[in-house]
């Protein structure tokens, strides 16, 4: 049981995939200029990346590797994953228009969010089973959020600094994420127990 | 298409569009792997080369795509090419391939290869798509060698190193000597996030400089009178 | 021409960061009576490099000098790194900190008040990421002279390894950890055996628990001057104060006491200067006593399980990037809006 | 006297600079050359001009009539001729012109006929409309129309009456003399409010800076008789005043933006608007003098009875302002306004002209950048973080100012004061205001644009139809007339053709706007845009002016060419 | 074509989509035949690389990675999931084993190694495989990473005699091995571990050496 | 090679069939979008931009087909509006659409006007009344300042006047900050 915690925990802190496992950056820095934007798209990202850990755990196990054709993992992931952010993207579009137009061309890119096929990869690298698989890639959904919630919050107050010009909008967020980054080093060793 | 509009396209991705500056994207393999110049450029040059293939294979098969499944085909396309890139590398650069790790794969969703391929290929003919990949994969690289020359040289004064790995026999050069402290930070996250900040407002402040200047003196207007 | 208000009470910028350097003096002092003189070129290193960079950085910038050069936030900023640094740090090393803080974690922002993070703590986190070893060494009190420190300081990379052991809250957790682990030689010990050496005192470590006196005089002091306000360091201590009793209650043999975590390491100056940075920190009563629990916290994880040796830095970071969300959902209600 | 008292959060204790002023009686003021009198002086619409240049008037005729629904009378304060009906600088920041009545005393100050009437036995409505005519408005500074104000909540009585008597302004000491020297008329106004609005208590409340006033009113109120009327001695601190922080420490109630303190029972009144209603109800003199204190860089501080519509530096003079003046503040030093020039009348919002000097009011020292320090939180008596609506308000983020209830900014400076980088605060809330009102009105423009646009869309969507209709009808007469009357005038399809103007005019001009006429009588024939449906009042009214304009000018347009 | 019914659209995306996956699961299928056994030999001569750190490539004549076997969660090697044992023989008789081993009690969590104990009880060579110690603090104990170019930290270990082991400790816990003030705690995880694996390697010597090739113990 | 070929082909017809149906059953229709660029356009209906009017501009914007930055009644502010709407980058007024200008009002000159009625069909919000050959009006309070109604009339009777402040539309200016460079 603590060990799934551990498992979660790291993934949302000790190993955030943006801050730390360097995953996930464009649509981290593309969706955060505002708190609103910010928190659906951590939504839809933790929505698409659990379904798509679960299901790629499934297809790896009971398709790629019954047939030995574990070379096929990259394309099968993805194409999974694509599939699964189109279904949801056309859901959003006929459920929420508004969510939509947001996050606008945010959300065809989940897709090409490295964190959605970085993190099933992951899962197959660090020999998860299905929950923790699931767990993994909930966690560092979380993760992905919590630290994009966050940077919007900073972002949306650094609007009002008066920040170097040419400095000012993705540079000075290059500089904050550096100390997001800095600062989530802090959380290293605490996943050693497990 | 003539050259002109060739020169453009590629002008546009090494600077104009330049994925990682400009456009912002394709992030994660810049300030990943840009921790020296080796294994930058080299994960530079997959990027082109997977990028190439897919604005070509794409560009030439656009018209046979169905809109509604387009996105699946076309990383479908991008995987395959960049499995076939993967084991490549994986059989004859197999010591840069470990240290590349994941990112080898990753090139599959490296938002900028999508993105070329949606917003060029796949409007485009296979020429100038093919051009359009090399030069956002040469923007690309260039970010990447930059930005591991930066990280490289601040990191542990050396330039180059592990280059034995590309050419076996080379050597790194050790730019402050042996007795440099070596400045982590540089090599780390918080490093790389830096490091891109600081090349997006470099870059910022050259276009700005160039603005001003250009306000400065109009140009010249260059036709001469024909009886001249 | 102004507008109203026409008349202004007599405050400044330049006062509240004056009484904060001088809140530091006591401190200061027991530094200078334990560990020696070298605290004070440490100080004046890194006030001489801090006001060089936002110098710099203000002509750069086309800001007016003698304005904000004289606002002495800098020269805050430098003590305070040069408190957090160990007194014997090479002097590039303080020049780089300071530099990095008022440079980039400060002006690249646009300078006074508009950082979202804390700039000492960020050189601090920089620091000892970058160089482990150097910003662990630090000498037991009494231990060095003032020519050795001096040496130290100015002489370029060095073997301090002969000199100087890790500070008393590592060496502590380190004596922890062997002594649970069953192999080790330590196994058994209790906290207060392992507590026997000479690094420790009552407390503490031998003479920092008297620096962090001096840093409560001086935090009461502020307090009085109502330049800060006690949410902070209550909220901070209480919170470190509970999470240790909470281990430490159930295992006393594998965690350090309650009053050792306050005493020891930046706890009190983080509590009563660091935390309480209101540019960086959170500005709403509730939101303030959140922030500084929420930091408390993190401290006290860090430095129990962490890879680091002290949490408040890291702590500090973490809790700045969550300023803007503290302060946006602590807002007090405003006037007749209240609940009764 | 053991009230419970209440305490509002924030608030500031600036130096009172108050004693200076009170040493002296009230004075009067000798008539100036000039009174210049803006129409518009209180909250609500702009008053007509009843007189005309040249007209003598009486001290206490009405020459500015109340205007739509919120509005209030305005009077001439002397009997004398009207020089002009003009524009005139008012006391306003701005320094922006208003429509003003220049009246040149005669020297007699005569009074026309008065009216009173029984305030005991007169229905509240007609009491109202009295005030309205008398043109009395509250003298606290709100310069709101008293009469509006009269009215009780839904249930039809109050619970209490606040008496506001606090002027926690430094420097300010008219309500002050005004308790010392008048609390018995004072106290029958009051008297008269509380029967308009059945209030069950009056509340007045001092601030313990006025034992002498405080004394007065208590002895005034001993004296009357009345029960259920207590003047309470509050805590000195600025802006107890403010009539949301008033109510609240005399009677706990938080009044919140944008609702009537007469929902929670609370309904708050100047002591200055008080004496005003006596003199109203019982000599039947309209508002056309007040209490004004003189005050600041002068030699001999004190207060005066004076005239609306006096010019300051007449006022001024008297008290002898020392040779260093700048310039002229209307108000405290807190919420002042500063004065476009020296010669601007007083009006009745006028409590106070500060002189001001660089010594005395010395500019502030350089804006420092916000340190997020939270001493501005702490003064505010609104309970806001002005840092944060500073912090947006620079950054022109106006929506997110808002959410920090810019609205719910009283504008009583204790930000500003306490700030230890001196930012202006309250300036940059008032920037953010007006934006914020500026954009509402361009919105509100543009919405009504997009209407009318759409409309002329539909429109004309519709004549293009008619058109079409009509055309093809009338193609099928023609060929219709064609076959019965063979090739006669196709032409007259135009109608009665004009007589055509000579081609006499060599100028292209000329010719162009011949050919634009004809043109124009082609089309007649065809469209008629009239446009003139569905139009408001006013404009029709404005259309009506101009009409009656051109028809009195000789007939131009079609004759230029013959001329 | 006229009637796109949801079944009909199904339908045609999806035999489109399945001939795009033919097509180019054939150009990577193909590819990976082109490539396999190059990648074999590269991971192949990758490890050997590893192993000729460790134990040099005169010291053995068979074929190394064939003659293995594998062994259970084993506390001795710190192997909570089990690992490998390599065994080198020289003209047939026993020449060194190579183990996995971990040390658990890293700075910053386990610290994977590879460990070679001559047939005679000397260690012959030592190697962090993955480790996560402090950059520019504990990761000397990976010679890569060490400052000291010349003669690596890690080096030590080869020069321990079997009379040695007793010894392979930190001289502050009054062994032999020399360590890097203010990072003891990698060193001394790494000499424990070396020190237990050569424990295990010369007490269950034969047995390992008897096992049939492929076997699991 | 064949096992790829199947596992790959059997994933691919799932997955392909999925979508199809989905694209189907979520179809959506409308763009509610427009309405919230239309609210944020200033009506001025001038076609600066353009399009034949805001609205039209508005659905160019929410097609993808159009920038931002090509109103320039909607000044910079509106700009900043529309960025922060569609989460797009902020740019500067195109410059080939025109530049802001202080707002101002069409006034026909009483005197000369003929009564052509040409201004009133140019007039997109009919700002302007009077009827043929009677001499025309334009309601000040209406007019957005488009400036549409200047050129077709043939007597260049209308001139644009800047709206002058009063005390009802006055606006307290930005605190001017004091610090300068030393
Ligand atoms: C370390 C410290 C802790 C305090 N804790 C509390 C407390 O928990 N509750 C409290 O009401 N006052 C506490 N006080 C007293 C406050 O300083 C202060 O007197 C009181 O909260 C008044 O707040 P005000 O300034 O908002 O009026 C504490 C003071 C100090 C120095
Ligand atoms: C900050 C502030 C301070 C005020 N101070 C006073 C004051 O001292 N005396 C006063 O009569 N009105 C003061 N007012 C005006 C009152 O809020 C309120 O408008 C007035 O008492 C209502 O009475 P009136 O309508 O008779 O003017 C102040 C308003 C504000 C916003
Ligand atoms: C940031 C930081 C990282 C550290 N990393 C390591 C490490 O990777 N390995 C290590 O042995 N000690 C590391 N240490 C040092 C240990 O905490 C401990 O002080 C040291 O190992 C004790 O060695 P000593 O007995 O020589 O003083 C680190 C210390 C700090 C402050
Ligand atoms: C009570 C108080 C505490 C402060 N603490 C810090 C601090 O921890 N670190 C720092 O760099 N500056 C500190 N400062 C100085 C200043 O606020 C800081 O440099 C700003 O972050 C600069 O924008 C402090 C100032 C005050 C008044
Ligand atoms: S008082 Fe001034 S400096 Fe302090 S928080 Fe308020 S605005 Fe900022
Ligand atoms: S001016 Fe407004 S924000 Fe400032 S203290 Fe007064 S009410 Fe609060
Ligand atoms: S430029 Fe602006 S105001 Fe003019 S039509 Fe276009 S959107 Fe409307
Ligand atoms: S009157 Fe003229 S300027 Fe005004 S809205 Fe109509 S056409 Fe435009
Ligand atoms: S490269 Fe764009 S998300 Fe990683």
């Amino acid at each position: 049981m603590t060990s799934y915690l551990f498992v979660i925990l790291g993934a949302v802190l000790v190993n955030n995939v943006v801050l730390v496992r360097i995953l996930g950056l464009c649509p981290f820095m593309g969706v955060s200029k505002k708190l609103e934007t910010a928190v659906g798209m951590g939504a839809a990202t933790t929505f698409v990346l659990t379904l798509g850990c679960g299901t790629s755990y499934l297809v790896d196990h009971y398709a790629l590797m019954p047939a030995g054709v574990e070379y096929l993992r990259t394309l099968a992931f993805i194409v999974i994953i694509a599939a699964i952010v189109q279904v949801t993207e056309l859901v959003i579009q006929k459920t929420s228009p508004m969510l939509h137009q947001v996050l606008g061309i945010y959300l065809p890119l989940i897709t090409t969010n490295c964190a959605v096929l970085g993190i099933p990869l992951l899962n197959v690298a660090l020999h998860h089973d299905l929950l923790e698989s699931l767990l993994f890639g909930f966690g560092s959904s979380v993760g992905f959020s919590l630290a994009l919630v966050l940077f919007a919050g900073i972002r949306e107050r650094l609007d009002g600094a008066d920040v170097p010009v040419p400095f000012k909008g993705t540079a000075i967020a290059m500089v904050t994420a550096g100390l997001m980054s800095l600062a989530f080093m802090g959380f290293a060793g605490l996943d050693k127990f497990h | 298409m003539d050259l002109k509009a060739y020169r453009d396209i590629a002008w546009n991705g090494i600077w104009k569009q330049n994925t990682g500056v400009v456009q912002i994207l394709g992030l994660c393999p810049i300030l990943a792997i840009s921790t020296s110049i080796v294994n930058a450029v080299s994960l530079g040059l997959a990027t082109i080369l997977v990028m190439a293939m897919s604005n070509l294979v794409i560009a030439a098969l656009r018209n046979f795509i169905p809109y509604e499944i387009r996105i699946p085909v076309f990383i479908l396309i991008i995987a395959a090419l960049t499995t076939v890139v993967d084991l490549a590398f994986n059989a004859y650069l197999h010591e840069l391939y470990l240290v590349l790790g994941i990112f080898i794969p990753l090139i599959v969703t490296n938002c900028i290869v999508l993105a070329r391929v949606e917003a060029f290929a796949a409007k485009n003919e296979p020429i100038g798509s093919t051009i359009d990949g090399i030069a956002m994969g040469i923007g690309l690289t260039l970010v990447l060698a930059v930005l591991g020359a930066i990280r490289e040289l601040i990191g542990s004064g050396t330039l180059l190193s592990g280059i034995e790995m590309l050419f076996p026999g080379a050597e790194a050069i050790h730019v402050f000597g042996d007795d440099y402290p070596g400045f982590l930070i540089a090599i780390l996250p918080p490093g790389a996030f830096f490091a891109l900040g600081c090349l997006i407002a470099g870059r910022n402040w050259l276009e700005a400089r160039k603005l001003a200047r250009a306000r400065m003196n109009p140009p010249a207007i260059t036709d001469t009178p024909a009886e001249a | 021409m102004n507008n109203s208000p026409f008349v202004r009470k007599a405050a400044s910028v330049q006062s509240v960061m004056l009484q904060v350097l001088l809140a530091l003096v006591p401190a200061i002092a027991a530094y200078v009576w334990f560990f020696g003189a070298g605290i004070l070129v440490q100080l004046a290193i890194a006030s001489a490099a801090a006001l060089a960079g936002e110098a710099a950085m203000l002509a750069i910038r086309g800001k007016p000098k003698a304005l904000f050069l004289t606002d002495l936030s800098a020269v805050v900023t430098a003590w305070l790194i040069a408190l957090t640094f160990p007194p014997i740090a090479p002097w590039w090393l303080t020049v780089t900190g300071t530099l990095l803080a008022v440079v980039v974690v400060k002006q690249l922002y646009g300078g006074l008040g508009q950082n979202p993070f804390n700039p000492a703590m960020a050189a601090f986190c920089l620091m000892i990421v970058a160089y482990p070893a150097l910003m662990s060494q630090w000498p037991a009190a009494g231990q060095l002279d003032f020519k050795t420190q001096l040496d130290l300081i100015f002489g370029g990379l060095r073997q301090v390894d002969a000199i100087t052991g890790a500070t008393p809250l590592d060496a502590l957790r380190t004596a922890l950890r062997s002594a649970a682990s069953p192999d080790s030689q330590l196994h058994g010990l209790r906290t207060n055996q392992l507590m026997d050496g000479p690094a420790f005192g009552l407390l503490g470590g031998k003479g920092s628990e008297w620096i962090a006196l001096g840093y409560l005089v001086g935090g009461l002091w502020l307090i009085r001057q109502r330049i800060i306000t006690w949410h902070i360091p209550a909220a901070f201590c209480g919170a470190l104060f509970a999470s240790a009793l909470l281990l430490w209650g159930m295992r006393p043999d594998a965690f350090a006491s309650p009053l050792f975590h306050l005493a020891s390491g930046g706890a009190m100056l983080g509590a009563f200067f660091i935390l309480t940075d209101p540019v960086s920190g959170a500005t709403t009563p509730r939101g303030k006593l959140l922030f500084a629990a929420g930091a408390a916290i993190f401290t006290y994880v860090i430095r129990s399980f962490g890879a680091f040796p002290d949490g408040v830095a890291f702590a500090t970071l973490l809790m700045n990037i969550l300023v803007p969300l503290i302060d946006m959902k602590t807002q007090a209600p405003v006037f007749g809006h209240k609940k009764d | 006297m053991l009230r419970k008292l209440f305490k509002f959060h924030g608030g500031v204790k600036p130096q009172t600079n108050k004693t200076q002023s009170t040493t002296a009686a009230i004075a009067a003021v000798p008539l100036p050359d000039r009174l210049v009198i803006p129409l518009h002086q209180a909250v609500g619409g702009h008053p007509r001009p009843l007189v005309q240049p040249g007209e003598h008037v009486l001290k206490g005729q009405r020459i500015g009539g109340a205007d739509g629904n919120l509005s209030s009378a305005v009077h001439a304060s002397t009997s004398g001729i009207v020089r002009d009906v003009a524009q005139a600088v008012m006391p306003h920041t701005s320094g922006l012109t208003t429509l003003s009545v220049i009246i040149e005393p005669d020297g007699e100050d005569r009074w026309c006929e008065l009216e009173k009437v029984n305030y005991r036995s007169t229905p509240p409505d007609e009491l109202r409309d009295f005030l309205r005519d008398a043109g009395v408005v509250g003298l606290g500074g709100a310069v709101f129309p008293s009469y509006a104000k009269l009215k009780p909540g839904k249930e039809g009585k109050l619970k209490t009456l606040v008496i506001n008597g606090a002027e926690c302004e430094p420097f300010i000491t008219c309500d002050d003399m005004l308790m010392r020297e008048r609390a018995s008329d004072m106290l029958k106004g009051i008297v008269a409010m509380r029967y308009m609005l059945q209030a069950e208590e009056v509340l007045i409340g001092i601030e313990d800076n006025k034992p002498e006033a405080v004394a007065s009113v208590q002895a005034a109120i001993r004296a009357s008789g009345e029960t259920g009327i207590e003047a309470v001695a509050i805590p000195t601190r600025y802006p107890a005043g403010g009539a949301k922080q008033l109510i609240r420490v005399l009677t706990g109630i938080e009044v919140p933006h944008g609702r009537r303190s007469t929902d929670f029972g609370v309904q708050c009144f100047n002591v200055g608007t008080a004496f005003s209603i006596f003199e109203a109800l019982e000599h039947g003199r309209p508002l056309i003098s007040r209490l004004v204190t003189v005050a600041g860089n002068v030699t001999a501080p004190r207060n005066y009875d004076v005239l609306i519509g006096t010019p300051m530096d007449h006022l001024v003079r008297l008290a002898g302002p020392r040779p260093d003046t700048d310039r002229y503040i209307m108000g405290g030093p807190m919420m002042g306004v500063r004065m476009p020039g020296f010669d601007v009348p007083v009006v009745k919002a006028t409590n106070c002209v500060l002189v001001g000097s660089p010594a005395l009011f010395p500019a502030p020292p350089p804006e420092m950048p916000c340190i997020r320090c939270g001493e501005c939180a702490k003064a505010c008596p609104a309970d806001l973080a002005p840092f944060e609506m500073y912090w947006f308000s620079r950054s022109k983020n106006f929506g997110k100012a808002q959410e920090y209830h810019l609205f719910d900014c009283i504008e009583c400076g204790c930000c500003s004061f306490v700030c230890p980088s001196h930012i202006p605060l309250v300036d940059y809330f008032r920037f953010s205001k007006s934006e914020i009102w500026s954009r509402e009105r361009e919105k509100e423009s543009s919405d009504g644009a997009r209407d009318r646009f759409e409309f002329k869309n539909f429109r004309q969507e519709r004549e293009k139809q008619e058109k079409a209709e009509k055309l093809a009808a009338k193609a099928a007469a023609t060929r219709e007339k064609v076959a019965t009357e063979g090739a006669a005038t196709p032409a007259a399809a135009d109608g009665e053709a004009a007589p055509k103007p000579k081609p006499s005019a060599t100028d292209a001009k000329r010719a162009l706007i011949e050919a634009a006429m004809e043109k124009a009588r082609q089309q007649k024939a065809q469209v008629a845009p009239k446009n003139t449906d569905h139009l408001a009042p006013d404009v029709e009214a404005d259309i009506a002016a101009i009409d009656a304009r051109r028809n009195a000018a000789p007939a131009r347009a079609a004759d230029t060419p013959d001329a | 074509m006229s009637e796109t019914t949801a079944l009909g659209l199904s339908a045609r995306t999806g035999s489109v989509m399945v001939a795009f996956t033919v097509i180019f699961t054939a150009v990577m299928a193909f590819t990976y035949g082109a490539t396999k056994t190059q990648i074999e030999a590269s991971a192949t001569e990758e490890k050997m690389k590893l192993i000729s750190e460790v134990l040099p490539a005169t010291a053995y004549d068979n074929v190394l990675l064939d003659d293995v076997i594998t062994v259970g969660p084993t506390r001795e090697l710190g192997l909570d999931d089990g690992g490998h044992i390599y065994r080198a023989r020289k003209a047939g008789q026993p020449a060194a084993l190579l183990l996995e081993a971990t040390a658990p009690d890293g700075y910053s969590g386990r610290i994977e190694l590879i460990v070679a104990v001559r047939a005679d009880g000397g260690v012959s060579g030592v190697r962090a495989v993955t480790h996560r110690e402090t950059p520019g603090l504990g990761d000397y104990i990976d010679p890569k990473k060490d400052k000291n170019k010349k003669s690596p930290w890690i080096t030590q270990f080869a020069e321990l005699k079997a009379a040695d082991l007793p010894r392979c400790k930190l001289t502050k816990d009054g062994g032999q091995i020399a360590y890097h003030t203010g990072a003891t705690i990698s060193a001394r995880a790494v000499t424990q571990a070396v020190a237990r694996a050569a424990g295990y390697a010369a007490a269950n010597h034969d047995r390992l050496f008897a096992a049939p090739s492929g076997d699991k113990l | 090679m064949i096992t790829a070929l199947l596992v790959m082909t059997g994933i691919a017809l799932v997955l392909g069939a999925v979508l199809g149906f989905a694209s189907i059953k979520f179809k959506v229709e409308g763009d509610p979008l427009v309405e919230k660029i239309d609210a944020i356009l200033p009506q001025t209906q001038c076609g600066q931009c353009g399009f034949p009017g805001c609205r039209p501009y508005a659905t160019a914007i929410a097609d993808g087909e159009a920038e931002i930055n090509q109103c320039p009644p909607g000044g910079e502010e509106g700009i900043r509006k529309l960025a922060d709407l569609l989460g797009r980058e902020f740019k500067p007024l195109s410059e080939e659409h025109g530049v802001e200008k202080p707002k101002s009002v069409a006034v026909i000159d009483e005197a000369t006007c003929i009564g052509c009625t040409l201004c009133i069909q140019a007039c997109p919000v009919d700002a302007i009344v009077g009827a043929a050959k009677q001499l025309h009006t334009i309601v000040a309070a209406e007019c957005t300042g488009c400036e549409l109604c200047l050129a077709p009339c043939p007597v260049d009777c209308i001139t644009m006047e800047a709206i002058t402040e009063t005390v009802d539309t006055w606006k307290w200016r930005y605190p001017v900050v004091e610090i300068k460079a030393a």
